[in-house]
């Protein structure tokens, strides 16, 4: 692979939540360079005082992931040509998400929301019966598979504009989640999931934007999954009536 | 920046806020002109040559095409809501847009 | 900002609306050829019970379909929460269907 | 000169991999109603910590004929006979249940068969198909699961807290409390606790490459040697035999490509483009771990070219379209570094994947210090010389959920906290600022020749001189870093100050590894002496144990008991045929 600059201009977020402002370094270019690998060698080497997060860099903790060119995107998985523009990247922390410290933020909020939209399964059975059979093409089994590789990275979050206009809003990848449980046969009370979502902050807040699917790094379709809680709750509003 | 927002499906979002809220706008304005048939018809006349000038021509063209923009982007926005998902929504954002271009410019035309 | 209940009455009002604005674009594709004038638009509602009925529907839905459609813009846009967001979602509807049943009756009553 | 911030609770939970999460619902399951339960983390709940990263499985006797005797002779004959058989028992017993409990109270979803039935895979080294698992990703839906049952308890969560010293009372028999570091504020805090459970996990990242990231860095286990506490089976460090080689730049290197590539017929070459797996093992590429590693760490040496380092795993023979469809994670994950696994050819070196040894723990998690339990990849014993793929998480998990039931039943009778000893605090503390005192350095620089000396001394080959040279290297380079400083000017969310943490609990483990491996003059399992390359004595079998005492590092060797099986014999019916895997 030829490497069209030997040093890369980067410009990284330095502050915390009250004020920050971006610090420029040249940083050397390498072949096989991930976003990730250009801010631990800022650390490493020039500014020992920037913070990151990452804990398994090969996409599958959803802890490293930053706004990299106005782009929220994961950053251990995301090689630097993929997104150097004239040599340069931009390199801040998600939005959407109180920032903590530099390129970290807290995920609190995000957490909450996923246990607040129901995703946290209700037991239908104990460990002392025998696991259920399943068949895997089952029409529930395969809805709820859809979304189930989830790492929880908040790069949908962070994509929403709806997530950042509406504090109350459940967002994407806990919505996503929601949508999984309620189409999971052994979950012991899915309409108490269908009523969580129908809230205020629930599903129908989403207009469909699809930056969620559009960002999602791992190919998940979160605003597929909403519009799944969308007609599911639907579909109940008549069933009640009737 | 803002890179997140770069993609159709966040266009079509944001064309169908702004038609919406320009019809919303709009409406109690169209709605104070239908009134003056009640209250004084002439004036109403007056006005409805005025609308003959180019350009509130314009601004009426947009209206419809507001109109239609919504009206189209609505019906994707229901399609997808209520019908099993398609997942084909792009080519749903183009037809919408499509959709409303060929409304307004029928309008368009037949009023010049 | 929005449940179920108000998603539900947005989405039928926009259902509802569909049909009525097909039919309205289309009168008014057909009725501006030639120019507009009041004598013709009143002399096609006037004394009419389905020109009645067909914009005094679309008036209502319109009313609710808006409101709520502002509520959710002046709550993502302006931070409207709470009361304010309530009185305006109402404000909003109360205003459009008092303006435009006025519209209709003056469009459709005998004169 | 510095402040702690002090903080109370019942029940300490240091970790949120398998093990920690699973100690925390059964303590809150097991513990008397009001029983505070905290969970203290190095970085966020269920994000950080190995068992995320399981791709393979989750060994269950739970179907195919399979039986829970035939997964303990499997671990025993594995493990080279050096397993705890207790533990190993205990191991394969409770995995069964812990496997329902996944499925039908956390919520867990293991791969089916068309008809519905548990889906099992078979992994090398076993008899039965015993693997369940989702996908390839069966750590993220385990720990998803579970995270899920914390959070949503009313447990309480210490994030992005680290801990650094286990502190007990003044006549050093029970554990006090757990000094942290509050990685955020960068403040010291003390908690104490009526129990601690100890599961920060294995983390062999003194080794030059690597499958588990860079921030495990074996914390738990440098706690519990400076505590006093007896460690076992510290030579024995599993390396699986393909890890990306993507060069030191990036912290892609060392992270693996899955064992499945071999046993689907991948190919192994050397620089010259020949296969070379077939000169080593009659079974090729489809041997065992261990004997791929040190095929290929032998193939590697003879070739010694700097500018050419690893072998090569070639697909492309498969039908690059095939190779797509079967390993698309694995194929993508190659293609964002670069490198196309489907048609071209990847180079991969063997990397240090799972740490065997650990605390010395009984099979209900406790240890020598009253207050403290250990469980997951920190305990030893379960898995001997060798862990089967498979048996990690089964491990944490089983054992964690042991440890939460254990310290819920111990603290229902305990009523008052114990009080830390002050000079232990004083002197962990002293030990954590040790930094500020010195001129600052770069201790990425010191990592990278750790790991060098690590990977070339005390490696997937291994002899005595070279054991020597490397504990040299460990103690010179332990020196450097005590000379390296970190400016103190901000602490909060200070990187570069864990960076040197990390460092220092990786050159007291580095060290014990070293002396454990000269210790064990014979080769089992993970643990390969070119000047002795025999096993020794089966019947005579032996498991090293370290223990700090004081400055003084002292090994010692303890007989293994064989209280359920010796070693030719087996526990299986005598009608039992040997294997039940149809390809074997
Ligand atoms: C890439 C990879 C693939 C694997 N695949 C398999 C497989 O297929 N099958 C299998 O059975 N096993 C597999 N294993 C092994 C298995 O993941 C581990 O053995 C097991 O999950 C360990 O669980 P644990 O709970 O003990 O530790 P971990 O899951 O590692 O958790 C340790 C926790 O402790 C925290 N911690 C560490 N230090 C501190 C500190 N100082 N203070 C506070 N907290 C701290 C960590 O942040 C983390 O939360 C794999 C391991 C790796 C790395
Ligand atoms: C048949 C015609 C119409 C259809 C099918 C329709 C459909 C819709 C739909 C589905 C939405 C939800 C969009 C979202 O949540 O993002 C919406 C929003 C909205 N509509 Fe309509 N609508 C129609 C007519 C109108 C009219 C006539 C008006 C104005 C008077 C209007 C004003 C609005 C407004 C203000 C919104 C809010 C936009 C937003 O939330 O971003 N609509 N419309
Ligand atoms: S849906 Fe995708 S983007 Fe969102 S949290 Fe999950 S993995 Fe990340
Ligand atoms: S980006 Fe947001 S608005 Fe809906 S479709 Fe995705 S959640
Ligand atoms: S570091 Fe884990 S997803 Fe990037």
């Amino acid at each position: 692979m030829t490497q069209e600059h030997d040093t890369l201009e980067v410009s990284v977020w330095r502050g915390d939540a009250d004020r920050g402002q971006f610090e420029t370094h040249r940083v050397p270019a390498y072949d096989n360079q991930t976003v990730l690998d250009v801010v631990s060698w800022i650390q490493q080497q020039v500014d020992p005082t920037l913070t990151y997060r990452f804990a398994c860099r090969v996409g599958m903790c959803g802890s490293c992931a930053m706004t990299v060119n106005g782009t929220p995107r994961w950053t251990c998985r995301t090689h630097v040509n993929k997104v150097l523009k004239d040599g340069r990247l931009d390199i801040a922390p998600l939005r959407n998400l109180p920032v903590i410290k530099d390129l970290v933020t807290d995920m609190d909020p995000f957490f909450d929301k996923w246990i607040r939209a129901g995703g946290a399964h209700a037991p239908s059975a104990s460990r002392h019966d025998p696991i259920v059979e399943i068949s895997p093409q089952s029409e529930g089994r395969a809805t709820a598979d859809a979304g189930i590789e989830c790492i929880n990275c908040s790069v949908c979050y962070a994509a929403c504009d709806t997530v950042s206009a509406n504090p109350d809003y459940l967002g994407p990848a806990a919505l996503q989640r929601a949508w999984t449980v309620v189409n999971d046969e052994k979950h012991g009370d899915r309409q108490a999931v269908l009523d969580t979502v129908s809230a205020a902050g629930g599903c129908h807040n989403c207009h469909s934007m699809g930056s969620c699917t559009m960002h999602c790094p791992n190919d998940l379709d979160p605003l597929g999954a909403i519009l799944g809680l969308k007609r599911a709750t639907a579909r109940g509003v008549f069933k009640r009536r009737r | 920046m803002r890179g997140h927002r770069n993609h159709p499906l966040w266009f079509a979002f944001m064309l169908h806020r702004l038609s919406g809220l320009g019809l919303a706008l709009f409406l109690p304005a169209h709605f104070l002109v239908l009134s003056l048939a009640l209250s004084d018809p002439a004036l109403l006349d007056g006005f409805l040559h005025w609308a003959d000038a180019p350009l509130v021509k314009l601004a009426e063209f947009g209206l419809v095409f507001l109109l239609a923009v919504h009206f189209f982007g609505g019906l994707r926005l229901l399609a997808l809501e209520f019908m099993p998902w398609s997942g084909r929504q792009k080519s749903w954002a183009a037809g919408a847009l499509a959709g409303a271009f060929l409304i307004s410019g029928s309008f368009l035309l037949n009023a010049v | 900002m929005l449940d179920l209940r108000l998603y539900m009455l947005q989405r039928l009002s926009a259902m509802l609306m569909a049909p009525f604005v097909l039919v309205h674009l289309g009168v008014m594709i057909y009725a501006i050829q030639g120019g507009l004038s009041a004598g013709e638009i009143l002399g096609r509602t006037r004394g009419s019970l389905p020109w009645f009925l067909f914009y005094g529907g679309f008036v209502a839905a319109a009313s609710v379909h808006a409101a709520i459609g502002l509520r959710v813009i002046a709550a993502e846009t302006l931070g409207l929460r709470g009361r304010a967001l309530a009185v305006l979602t109402w404000g909003v509807g109360a205003v459009l269907l008092g303006l435009g049943m006025y519209a209709v009756f003056a469009v459709t009553v005998p004169a | 000169m510095t402040t702690i911030e002090y903080h109370d609770t019942d029940i300490l939970i240091l970790g949120s991999g398998g093990a920690g999460l699973f100690a925390a619902l059964h303590a809150q399951q097991s513990a008397p109603p009001g029983t505070r339960i905290t969970l203290a983390v190095k970085g966020l709940i269920g994000k950080c910590g190995c068992t995320r990263m399981v791709q393979g499985g989750y060994n269950v006797a739970l179907g195919h004929g399979d039986s829970v005797e035939r997964h303990f002779m499997d671990t025993i004959t594995g493990g080279k006979w050096l397993p705890n058989q207790d533990m190993a028992w205990r191991l394969c017993e409770t995995a069964v249940e812990r496997v329902r409990e996944l499925e039908n109270e956390i919520g867990c979803f293991f791969d089916r068969e068309p008809d519905g039935r548990l889906h099992h895979k078979a992994f090398a080294g076993q008899t039965a198909d015993r693997t369940v698992h989702k996908g390839d990703l069966t750590g993220i839906e385990i720990i998803n699961r579970l995270m899920e049952q914390v959070l949503a308890r009313p447990i309480e969560k210490l994030q992005e807290h680290r801990a650094i010293g286990l502190i007990p009372t003044r006549d050093g028999a029970s554990l006090a409390g757990v000094l942290f570091i509050d990685m955020r504020s960068g403040r010291f805090r003390l908690v104490r606790a009526k129990a601690v459970m100890m599961g920060t996990g294995g983390g062999p990242t003194m080794y030059k490459y690597h499958t588990p990231s860079g921030d495990k860095t074996m914390d738990g286990l440098a706690m519990a040697l400076r505590v006093g506490l007896p460690l076992r089976d510290m030579e024995m460090v599993q390396f699986h035999p393909t890890g990306l080689l993507a060069g030191d730049h990036t912290r892609m290197t060392g992270t693996v490509l899955e064992e499945g590539l071999r046993g689907a017929g991948g190919q192994l070459l050397n620089a010259r483009g020949q296969r070379f797996m077939y000169d080593y093992d009659p079974r090729g590429e489809r041997a065992t771990r261990d004997v791929v590693s040190r095929g290929i760490y032998a193939e590697m040496r003879k070739n010694n070219d700097p500018s050419q380092v690893g072998m090569f795993i070639s697909m492309a023979h498969l039908g690059p379209d095939n190779v797509r469809r079967r390993f698309s994670g694995m194929v993508k994950r190659c293609a964002d570094c670069g490198f196309d696994l489907a048609g071209g050819q990847v180079e991969v070196v063997p990397t240090a994947h799972y740490f065997m040894g650990g605390v010395v723990v009984d099979p209900d998690t406790r240890t020598a210090m009253e207050g403290l339990y250990v469980a997951g990849e920190d305990a030893g014993g379960a898995h001997g010389s060798n862990r089967l793929g498979g048996n990690g998480v089964a491990n944490s998990t089983v054992f964690g959920g042991i440890a939460g039931d254990v310290m819920g039943r111990d603290v229902a009778g305990q009523t008052a906290l114990r009080d830390p000893d002050p000079e232990v605090l004083e002197a962990e503390i002293a030990r954590a600022c040790h930094p500020f005192g010195q001129t600052p350095g770069n201790v990425t620089a010191l990592r990278a020749e750790l790991q060098e000396a690590m990977w070339e001394d005390v490696g997937v080959i291994r002899h005595a001189a070279g054991l020597q040279r490397g504990l040299g290297r460990i103690a010179d380079l332990h020196e450097a870093l005590m000379q390296t400083g970190v400016s103190s000017d901000n602490l909060a969310f200070n990187l570069t100050w864990h960076d040197w943490l990390n460092m220092a609990s990786l050159t007291e483990i580095s060290e014990v590894i070293a002396r454990a491996a000269l210790t064990r003059e014979n080769s089992r399992g993970a643990h390969f002496r070119e000047d002795c390359p025999e096993t020794g004595d089966l019947d005579a079998s032996y498991f090293t144990v370290a223990r700090r005492d004081g400055e003084e590092l002292a090994l010692d060797r303890a007989p293994v008991e064989f209280n359920i099986v010796r070693p030719g014999e087996t526990i299986l019916p005598e009608d039992e045929p040997e294997t039940l895997v149809a390809s074997a």
